[in-house]
Formats: C-alpha cells, structure tokens, sequence
C-alpha cells in the first residue's frame, strides 16, 4: 500500500494550481459565470495546452497515459477554484466512455480532439422520470436501414451548452427499467431533430433540457454493442462519481480554510470568534470531514479498476461520505461566516451551492448507501 | 388539562377561514413572502385587508387597534393563516416598533405613528446590526452627535431586510461613545426620505435581494423623533427583543411546507414508485414532522404560560432554535426531492428560450429556498447566542 | 386548550414526590434492586394506600375516576424514582385492558383488588420471534368444551416474577401475523402447565420467560370479545406508552439536572467544567430534548381518547420522540459525568440503563417512526 | 499510490492466518476481551504463544524483540488478529510502559523489564488517574516524598483498569508540590504486593469489574525504580501518551463487530423478514459501514505518514475520536437488533432456573457491552479534550 505521489504528480498538481491561482480568481470566475457563454473557452485551450486535457489517455491517441490518481488531482484543484469548465464530463465522463467503449476508429477520431481541446462533450444519460436509476429510461432508439432514429427528452445535461457533441444513453430494446436494451450514441448537437433548452445551474454551471425528435443516426453513431451499454455507463459514471469526490474534497478544504482563518480574526464580544469552544469543535469537525472525505476520494480512485462489486462498493460509499460531509462542511461554513456567508459577494456561499449540486449528481446520499448496502 | 376547542373556538376558527376565503388577495395566491416579484403594493394590499377588518395587528393593546384574544384564539389565527397559505407580513413596523413606541414613546409619537402603522401608511426597516458587528449588536459604532434640535447622523446599517421599500427606519445610534458599550445608545426613528440615506443592496447566495446595506451620511434627524431617554435606548431594544415571540418557532407555516414536501414526493416518481413511498425519504418526513409536533407542544405550552401573565422566557429561545431547525431541515427535503431538478436556477440571471418546462413546477426555486432559509439560524440572534441564552438564563451556568 | 393540573392533580405529584423522598432514595432502591424478590410489597401496599393503584378506575370499581393524567403524574414520578414496582404493567396496562374488554363481572372481580394492592399482574404479549409487532403470535388457544388449552411460549413479561395473574394474548384462529384471530385471556401464573424462567433485567426489574404447556383454562378466562382483542390491546399498549412516555421524561428531568449540578462543582484545568461551553451547549440541548419529550408526553396522554389515527400518531410519535431523546440525554449525562458516570455506584448509569431499556419496551424508535407514518 | 498487496504481503498474511489457526488456544475462542470470566492464566497463555513466535511486540525496537515491519505488514497482521477474533492483549506493559523505558530507562532498568513484560512475566498497570482529576491529568496529588533510597507514597489512583491482576503499576506522583502542575512530577515503577497498597474494585453499570481505585499509604518504593529524572516525570508521561497510536482506531475490531452485527440482524426475525433486510436497520448498518471505511482509510493514511518518517501527529486524535464513535454505534446497533432480549441482565446478579434459555445466543450481553462502550469516548483523554487537542495543534485556534 502506498499513498505517496509521483514527482510527476506533484507537477501536474502545481500546475493546476499555478493556473488557478493566476486565472481563476474568485471574481474572475464569476466573471465567467455570468458571462453570455458561461465558459471561458481560452482555458478550455490552456487546460489542452497544459496536457490536462490528455491526462487519463493512451500516448497512441494523444494523452499522457495517466489514471484516476492524475484526473484526481485535477479535480481537487478545480474544487479548489470552482472551475465550471467541463473537465468532469467530457474529459472523465465521455472520454471513459469512449475509452471503455469505443471502437478503434471512435477512439482515434475522438479521444485526441479531446485531449487537443477540440472537442467538447456532455453526456445525457438522465431522464425526467427517471431520477437516478441510469436504467430507467423512455427515449428510444429504434433501428430503421443501416441505422437509428432517435426519440426522447433528457434531463439536466450539465455541460450541455458547450458541446459539440453528445453521449446519449436510449433503449434499443426492453422496458422502461430493464436492464438489458440500453446502448450509446455518440449525437451531434447540431442534428436535425436535437432541440435543446439551456439555462445556468444553481451552482453556476450552465445545463440544458434536450429533445430529440426523429433525430437519425448512421450505425457509426452507436457506442459499443448494441444494447449491452448499462455496464459501460454504470463504470464510466463511478470513475466520474471518483473525480466528482475529488472536486468536492477541494470545495471543502477551501471552506474549512477560510472558516478557521475568518474565525481567527473576526472578532465578537471583545475577541475572536475562534476563541469560543463550541466553534473550535465546529470547525474540528468540519476538518475531520474532510480527512475523512479524502480518506475515501483516495480509496475510490485507487479501487476503480477492481471488480465490479468492489468499484461499486468503493464509489458509492465515496459518493455517500462527500454526500454527507459536503452538507455539513457548506452548511458550517456558512454558519461561522455569519451573515457574510449568505452573501452572493464572498466565495464561501458558492462553494456551499457547488457542494449541495454535488451531492444530487450521479445519485444522492439515500441513492448510494442502498446502493453499497446491495452490492455488500 | 385539556386539547379541546370550545364551540365558541371552533366558530372563531370558521370565521377566520371564511374571512380569508372572501378577502384574501387573489394575486397574492401561492405567493411567499421574500418572492423576488412580491412588490410593496402586493404586501400593503393584504395589510389593508387585515387592517380593515381590525386583524392586522391583534396582540397590540386594544386601544391602538388590538384584539383580546385568548392564547387558544392567537394560535388558531396564526394556524389559519398559515392553512391558507396567506402571504406574511413583515414585522418591522406591526410587531417590532410598535410595542417600543405604545411603551416607551410620547403621546404625539403613539398618536402619529401607531395608527400609520396599523394601517399600512409606513414601511418600517430595523436599523440596528453593523457591518462587523453581528451577533455583537451592542457594538454598534453609527454616531448621532447633537446639533440643537437635530442629531447629525453618520454611519451605517446592514442586513436591513427590505429596506428598498422603506418609509421609515428605527435606528440605533451611539449618542455617547465615552461609556461602556451597551449605554450610550439611543433608540431614533428616521425618515428614509432624509438627505444623506443611500440604500444599497445586497444580494444573497439564493441571487435574492432582501437585505440591504444603508449609509448615513450627515444624515439630519429631528430629536423630536428620539423614543424614550438620550442614551437608553439599549434598555428599549432590548425589550423589544424579547417581545413577540408567538410566531418564532413559525409551526404553522412548517406545516404548510411539509404538505408541500408531501405533494412533491408523491408526485416525484423513483424506479416508478412516488418518493413518498421510498423508506428512507419517508423516515426523513415521519421525523421531521415528529420533530415539529414536539415543537408545537412546546410552542402552545410556552403560550400558554405567556397567556398565564409569565412574561416570553428565555425557553422561548427554544423555540427558535427548533423553529429553524425544522425549516430549515423541510429546504434539505425539498433539494432533495427535487433530484436533478434542483438544480436549474430561476433568480437574476437571464434564460434563453422558453421552449418546454425545466423540471416539475414544485421542483421550481426549492435550492434557492434551501439557501436562503440558511440565514434563520444566524439571524436575530444566532442559534448559538440562543443556546447561551438558555446556559446562562434557565441552567445558570 | 389547558395545560394546567388541577388542585387535585398537584396534590397527588406531591404525595408521590414525599413517598419517594422518605422511602425511595437511590440506596434504598439498590437494595430493593438486590433483594431476593427484586420488589418491595409493602411499597406495593403503600401505593394502595395513596390511592396511586386507584387512579384510573371509575368510582364503582373502588377507583378515583381519575385518566391518563393522573397516571402520567405518578409515571413521571416514579420515573424520577426509578421505581421498580410494576405500576405500568398492573395498573396502566393490564388495568387499561380488564377496564376496556372486561365483562361486568370480571370488572368488578378485578379492579377492586388491583386498586386494593391484592392483585398484581403482567401483561405477556411479546413473543421470541414477534419482536414489536403485537399480532405476530405462534401461541395458541385451542377450543376444548367450554373453555380452551393454551399453548406456547411468551418473552421477556416484565413484572412477571411478582404477578399472581398473567393476561396472554393467544391465537384462537388465523395465521401468525394475522390481525385477526386474537384473544385475551386472564391466566393463574399457578395454574399447571404455567412454567416461568425469572431474571433480573438491566435496568434493574425482574421479567419472565414464559411457558404455557397444555393449559386449561374455563370460559371465563376470556377477556373481551374472542378474536377481536387486537384493536383493544393496541389501544393499551398505547396508553402504556404514554406512561412510559412520562417515566422517561421522570428519568430524563433527573439525568439533566444532575447533569447541570455536577457540571456547576465539578473542577478541570481550574475551573468548573460548567464553564465550558461545548458542555454548556450540550446541556442546554439535553434541556431541549426534556422539553419536548415533555410537550409529547403531555400531547399522547391528552389524546388517547381521540379516534384510532389520532390515537397512533400521537403515541408513536410520543415513543420516537422519547426514544430519541432519552438515548441522547442518557448517554451525554454518562459522558458529562466522566468517569463517575460509568460506575454502578452512582445513580447515572442506572437511569441511563433504565431509558435504554424503556427505547426498547412496545417498539423503538423504528418501529414507531414507521407506524406514525403508516398512520400518516 | 496503491492500494495492492504484493505477492509478499500475501505470504505475510497466509502465514499469520496459519499461525492463528495453528496456535491460538482453543479455551480463548469466542471470548472477548474484558469477559467476567477470564483468567489472568487465559490472557497469559495467548501472550506466550505470541511471545514465543516473536510477535507479541512487532512495534519494538529489534534489540528488545520487535519486527521490522513495514506498516502494510502491520496492517495485515492487526486485520488478520481481529478477523480471527483473537483476544486483545492489555497495552499497559506492551504498549505503554515498554517504551518510556526504552527511551527513559537505565540500561539495568531496561534489562531487567523488557524481557519479562515481554515474556508476560509481570502483568502491567497504570497509575495515572486520580479520583476527582478526570481527563485534568497534571492535577495529580500521590505525594512521593524521598527517603533515604526510598519514596514513601501517599494518595490513590482510580480508573486502574486489571489492576486486580497487576504484579507492577507505572505510577505518576507528585515529588515537588511547590511548581506548577506539570512540573514537579515522577515517573515510578511499583511492586504491586508492596505493604500499604489496597485494590479496591469499582463496579460499572454493566455489572462488570475491570477497573480498580489503588490506595497507597506510605507505600516504600525504591528511588532505583524511578525512570529518568525526579520531576520530570510528566514530559516522559506525554511522549507515552503520543506514543503507538496505530491501534487506536480499532479498525480491524470494529470490522468483526459488524459482521457479528449483521449475524445478529440476520438471525432476528421481523414480520418474517430478517431484521438485515429491514430498509431502517439495513440503512444504518451500511451508514456503519462506511464510516468505518474512511475511517480505515484515514488509519491507512496516518500510519503511512508515520512509517514515513513522520511522527504520531495530533491528527491521530481524529482516530480516537472517530473510531470510538463507530464503535459506540455498533454495540447500540447491537441493542437495537437484541429488541426486547436486550433486556435479560447476565452480569453478577444471580439466577433461579435454568430450563430454558433467555433469547437467541447473539443478544446475549449486548446491553452490559453497550453500556460498557461508553467508557470509551470519556478515557483516554474524553473525545472533548480530542477536539480541542486539534483545535489547537492543527487548527491553530
């Protein structure tokens, strides 16, 4: 067992770093939030250019082989500095998607737009009925000649509006919640038939509402056999769920930071706040949270490659701990800020509204423990 | 010992539901209070209303316009008004300056601005916290220096809920900085109309604009409108603190919001099953509303001992620890059951296109709600100066 | 709405309160605790003499015509005791059950002498394999001429090893879980085919396993309508719940002043633990949760007369709610106690001990969540 | 990073499984530490199996019979111990007193007792608590008062866990009462049969004994027996109290007692439906589960840092803290699957017949064992003075 990083890794985390702390700024990032776009597609190029991009790919299509423990990093530091880029969901997401499923030929014309920063994606596995269950879905595709017409709505496609494509999970065969008959399709956005709705999310990211009608595919479009898809997402969706655990890490580290120094020099009743025993063990909790939440980010992206019951084990009991400790962590941090942490104008009530949008993405606290419980 | 209403209660009770059955504001239907598209007339026409009928204030002494309600009256009332979903009013002017100007004010101040109140002539916002002061309110530094019959006023006020609307502010001001901190501070009531006033506003995490910063600059203020003595305005602050604590623990209104956390669970499908029939939401709602019956009781008990002439005590911090606790706690529910569709974000930021829905209409500003309802634990003397409270004043130590 | 006690209701707490004072100290109690008997029949017949076993039963039955508030004040009291003797089972529950199904005759055999104190009896309702729920029943009374042959086993019947009578639910049709099917009978504990197993509980009372082998027992051991009893025992195990409800805040008003005096002497680094607010914090919030067992202790036994829902939710949600609370003031008054706490020698442990036992008497925590919900 | 074994390791482990299953002794099975019913002989026996393989004290230096292990072997070797639910030995000459004299000691002190705590010749006690001093240690008042070659004790030590077995107790006293408290203080090893020393039991509410008050009056202990310098005896107590902390999560215990837990839940019936498939039961066990498993993580993580070459931080507080919490769960979890069979009391109270058994065999004891566990969050420096350990050292607060 080692817990230690490489020296390459520990480049790879200044780097990020570096970036954050000379373009990412708080009112920086809010800048790009409220911008039109909602994204900076400048960083999105420095990101390709400082091999972020690339990290968990093969040297073959462009990437630096890396794994889990480079996306990791990444992830924290973007928790760190509340990137709203779509690392999570076109370079982990879709990328391990292509990766786990792709043919030959999708892997070489895709994974290195990818790692160039050419190609943007979002993955559309959610329904409005559906609520967690990835199986659970109504859009369909049906076969017509050599290829597929594509059917259905899909329900916060976070990332949506700045892709160029989408990973879009559909029936092929079997009923609402089977789970055998679902595949992926890799759509283009600008198709005919695709309509989408985009809005900001509350946690200033930017998502859409998409419609397909009669949108048609050529066989090309499928990801991976036909109708075997739910392992594939269920695997790509816990190596998100692991790099999402990381970038929650970051979100609550930087909490629990700021509310140990805010409480050391605001003062109250003639001292520090940080003075008063019921805030110090606060804010000890607050900071075991985040070890313990750390504890288990390491754990999840070590255990990825395992077999299944064990990487479910691993992700969801990852995904409940950050769920919870995520909760309290925001929560607390708001709290000590008093009325400053309510505020839209300090950092600390965003981190809490990132950390919130966490826990309900890719299933929630309740969603993951009867998920581990299962497979225990 | 005895649960019961009287005939007389139960015709009560009818009268206020058939009240607001004929009376209460159709464009205020399924409106909260802190709506971001509630303007000042939409609240002041739900306060004629209740003025006209001589409801708008009911704990105020009869002879400014309240009524002689026994406790079991009040808590029907309030109950009532929460059934109906009826928009709250803000307290600023009915239930917190009034009872420090009927207590400690002039004859010509309670002739002048009891009846405005009551009839919804002023908008009052509550100047007392400072930036950097929080929970500390008594280390207020706004000064009011004296200039014949005027205090000059210089300084600023935050966390001034609803200020944009305001007519009027009571104001504390530090009137004698060479004492120790909780005398010297007097208790004035400022026209908003005064030169020198700047309403600045703050926006919230939930991008809602309640709060507001104000800065006084020079700001002319006639002595005449000073409440009480130069200096002691502390004593009549802290009276109003501890007055009006019937609808802090806010049971009825959390009543309300649990029928709506019900409604969304129901209507929220998980693996083709209603939300409300999964075991571990279902545990979470059968808690939260134990919680809240245990709070009620606690709430009638304490009314009841007011109503028995023992003045609000400080159990009555309680019930607002509690009191947020549970609405806060209904928010979480409310993110929860939303799922994914918590997260679109209706407030201060501009949408593209309207061409369907985004999630299911109950689903629609539930984290913003979250949010915001963060500030109940902080506010009017934080969840933790409350337990103090309770250390200090019931367990002595 | 009243919640003031009359004149009478104060004078009955204080002739309690001054027995328990003059007899029932800690000391006295451990020695009742350790006696042979695990009781003390002439605290029994002292009772008797307050008019305590008298309290709930009309006038014509040698009763006081009092309700669920007179048993709530001596509940409370004797909870502030921790009396052993079994007033809950005899007088509350078995009482409740003689007084609701009881046949004239059986009314005016028994409750007389359970008011008199020459009657004592427990209620053996549970079985091994039932846990809480009271229709679960393997033992069975089989008709045989006039009367029935009981047969099974009964589980852990508090107050047993001092009962001369014992009233056993019984199967007389139906299936194990069946709602249907159940009977009351009032059994002779001396009766042939009667077989007991008695033990000290933890909390220091006495209870029985219970055999019934081949026991006859005529018609008139019936009590109530046969195979209708359900809905009757429900109702009073209900009531029984909401004088525990009150024994549990009797424990928890104790534990929590004891708490707040021993934290005001008690000294560390120089001080009064008191002073430190992490443990005032957790006082007051142990207060908190007095307080509202206390309004939910009140609200059921104010509202065991109301219709059967009304009925449920108010005693399943009075037992979660002094579940809850009485594991949490239990064991903080344990941890703020220290070291102390954890002995046998002080009267902490045992009150702690007691409120555990009293989560798991007629259903815990779950178990009443659930049916609150159920009747939701 | 790496969460791997290496085919080493592997072998590692297969060869302290078949040690276990080779050598532990048959009386031990089933047992757990602090049973009423074992023997000081029973505790003896399973120490010198262990002694006599070389492994009874892995984390000592090699000179005085250690193992250079690395911490996965560490890890592996306490995994394998609970897994086979081997009985724990007591830590206090073990783990407590062996390394302050290895690092405090004379070379004739360290001569003469490591090898017999080693080899289980002396059973170890710890004499640091007084009555009425709590988690407030330096308080302490045991005056030595030196004479001639010998201290002449006085005072009492409580809280002495098996002292009722104990051959020796390391003992902290009072050599100069005029400096402040941590001052002022020795270190002394004493001979439990010297005349003037009583053991008195102390009773817990589970009804069982495994703590003692220690009397001493005028009890002659030799000035040799003092470890390094008079008065400075606190300095050694503290490095004591960092030291080995690696067991203190209890990781690997834990993991046992939720299996046992779940065979519990699995053997109790609900409605005809194991109590472990019962959506509230199920729900808490996995919570359990999981927090146990970061706990096991953060353990992992700690003893990395420290075979690293970083010593045993204040981070190690979270340890404690956590790891009594989950353990304190458990057993309440325990009394909540046992249901009514929780009841039946087992513990030093006698019992008329025995023709059947009271309950299943799994719900025997679980209450006494939950009661007992409370202990754990108050000794050992109370989960209170834990937070502030790392409010103040690693927070910086």
């Amino acid at each position: 067992m080692d817990f230690s990083f490489t020296e390459e890794q520990t480049l790879l985390r200044n780097s990020v770093q570096r970036f954050i702390q000379d373009n990412y700024d708080f009112d920086s990032r809010q800048k790009i939030v409220h911008s039109d776009s909602g994204w900076n597609p400048d960083h999105w190029k420095a990101f390709a250019e400082l091999g972020l991009l690339a990290a968990p790919f093969d040297e073959q299509y462009g990437g630096f082989s890396g794994g889990p423990v480079e996306t990791m990093i990444v992830m924290e530091e973007f928790g760190r500095g509340l990137v709203v880029e779509p690392y999570l969901q076109t370079v982990i997401l879709c990328g391990g998607l292509i990766n786990m499923a792709g043919s030959e030929k999708q892997k070489s014309d895709l994974l290195p737009k990818i790692a160039g920063g050419e190609l943007v994606l979002a993955c559309a596995y959610a329904e409005p009925q559906g609520r967690y269950n990835l199986a659970d879905l109504l859009t369909r595709a049906e076969k017509s000649g050599d290829g597929y017409v594509l059917n259905g709505q899909k329900a916060v496609v976070v990332g949506a509006p700045w892709a160029d494509k989408l990973i879009v999970s559909a029936r092929t065969s079997g009923d609402q919640r089977n789970k055998d008959g679902i595949s992926l399709f890799i759509v283009d956005k600008a198709a005919d038939g695709v309509s989408t709705r985009d809005y900001p999310t509350v946690d200033g990211q930017r998502a859409s509402e998409i419609k397909f009608e009669n949108v048609k595919l050529d066989a090309a479009a499928l990801l991976g056999a036909e109708g075997a898809a739910l392992p594939v997402l269920e695997a790509a969706v816990d190596a998100a769920i692991a790099g999402l655990c990381a970038e929650a890490v970051g979100c609550m580290r930087v909490l629990t930071d700021a509310t140990v120094e805010y409480c050391k020099t605001r003062k109250q009743f003639g001292q520090p706040i940080g003075n008063f025993q019921v805030l110090q063990h606060r804010m000890v909790d607050m900071f075991m949270e985040c070890e313990q939440s750390l504890s288990m980010t390491y754990m999840v992206n070590l255990k990825l490659d395992e077999d299944e019951a064990e990487r479910v084990k691993a992700a969801s009991s990852a995904k409940a701990q950050i769920g919870k400790s995520g909760r309290f962590v925001g929560q607390q941090a708001v709290q000590l800020h008093g009325g400053m942490g309510m505020t839209d104008e300090l950092n600390v009530g965003h981190y809490f509204k990132r950390l919130t949008m966490i826990d309900s993405q890719f299933g929630n606290v309740d969603y993951h423990l009867r998920r581990f419980a299962a497979a225990s | 010992m005895d649960l019961q209403f009287t005939p007389e209660e139960i015709a009560f009770r009818d009268e206020v539901r058939d009240f607001i059955a004929a009376k209460y504001p159709a464009q205020l239907k399924g409106r909260r209070r802190g709506d971001a598209d509630l303007t000042k007339q939409d609240y002041l026409s739900w306060h004629k209303v209740l003025a006209e009928k001589g409801w708008v204030a009911p704990s105020w002494p009869l002879e400014y316009g309240g009524q002689d309600w026994t406790s079991t009256q009040k808590y029907i009332f309030n109950n009532e008004m929460a059934r109906a979903e009826c928009l709250q009013l803000m307290p600023f002017g009915l239930v917190m300056v009034a009872p420090v100007i009927w207590t400690f004010g002039r004859q010509d101040q309670k002739d002048y601005f009891l009846p405005r109140i009551y009839n919804g002539e002023d908008w009052w916002c509550q100047g007392y916290s400072e930036p950097g002061a929080g929970s500390d309110l008594a280390s207020l530094t706004t000064r009011a220096v004296r200039d014949g019959d005027h205090y000059i006023v210089n300084g600023s006020k935050t966390w001034t809920t609803m200020a944009q609307f305001a007519d009027m502010m009571f104001c504390l001001v530090r009137t004698d900085p060479d004492v120790k901190p909780q005398k010297g501070i007097s208790f004035l009531l400022i026209d908003m109309k005064t030169p020198g006033i700047t309403v600045q506003p703050i926006i919230t995490m939930d991008g809602g604009h309640e709060v507001n910063q104000i800065f006084l600059e020079d700001v002319r203020v006639p002595v005449a409108n000073r409440v009480g003595e130069e200096n002691e305005g502390w004593t009549y602050a802290k009276v109003l603190l501890g007055h009006e604590r019937s609808g802090i623990a806010g049971v009825a209104r959390s009543k309300q919001q649990i029928a709506r956390l019900k409604a969304l669970a129901a209507d929220t499908s998980q693996n083709g099953v209603p939300l409300s029939e999964d075991p571990d939401f279902s545990r979470k709602i059968a808690a939260l509303e134990i919680d809240l019956l245990a709070l009620e009781y606690t709430d009638l008990r304490v009314l009841a001992s007011e109503s028995a002439g023992n003045g609000p005590g400080p159990e009555s911090s309680i019930l607002k620890i509690k009191g947020t606790e549970v609405q806060q706690r209904i928010t979480e529910l409310l993110v929860e059951a939303a799922g994914y569709y918590g997260n679109p974000y209706l407030r201060g930021m501009s949408y593209e296109g309207d061409n369907f829905p985004i999630g299911p209409e109950e689903a629609v500003g539930t984290a913003p709600e979250y949010f915001n309802m963060r500030k109940t634990s902080i506010y009017g003397g934080s969840n933790e100066i409350q337990r103090n409270i309770i250390a200090k004043a019931v367990l002595g130590l």
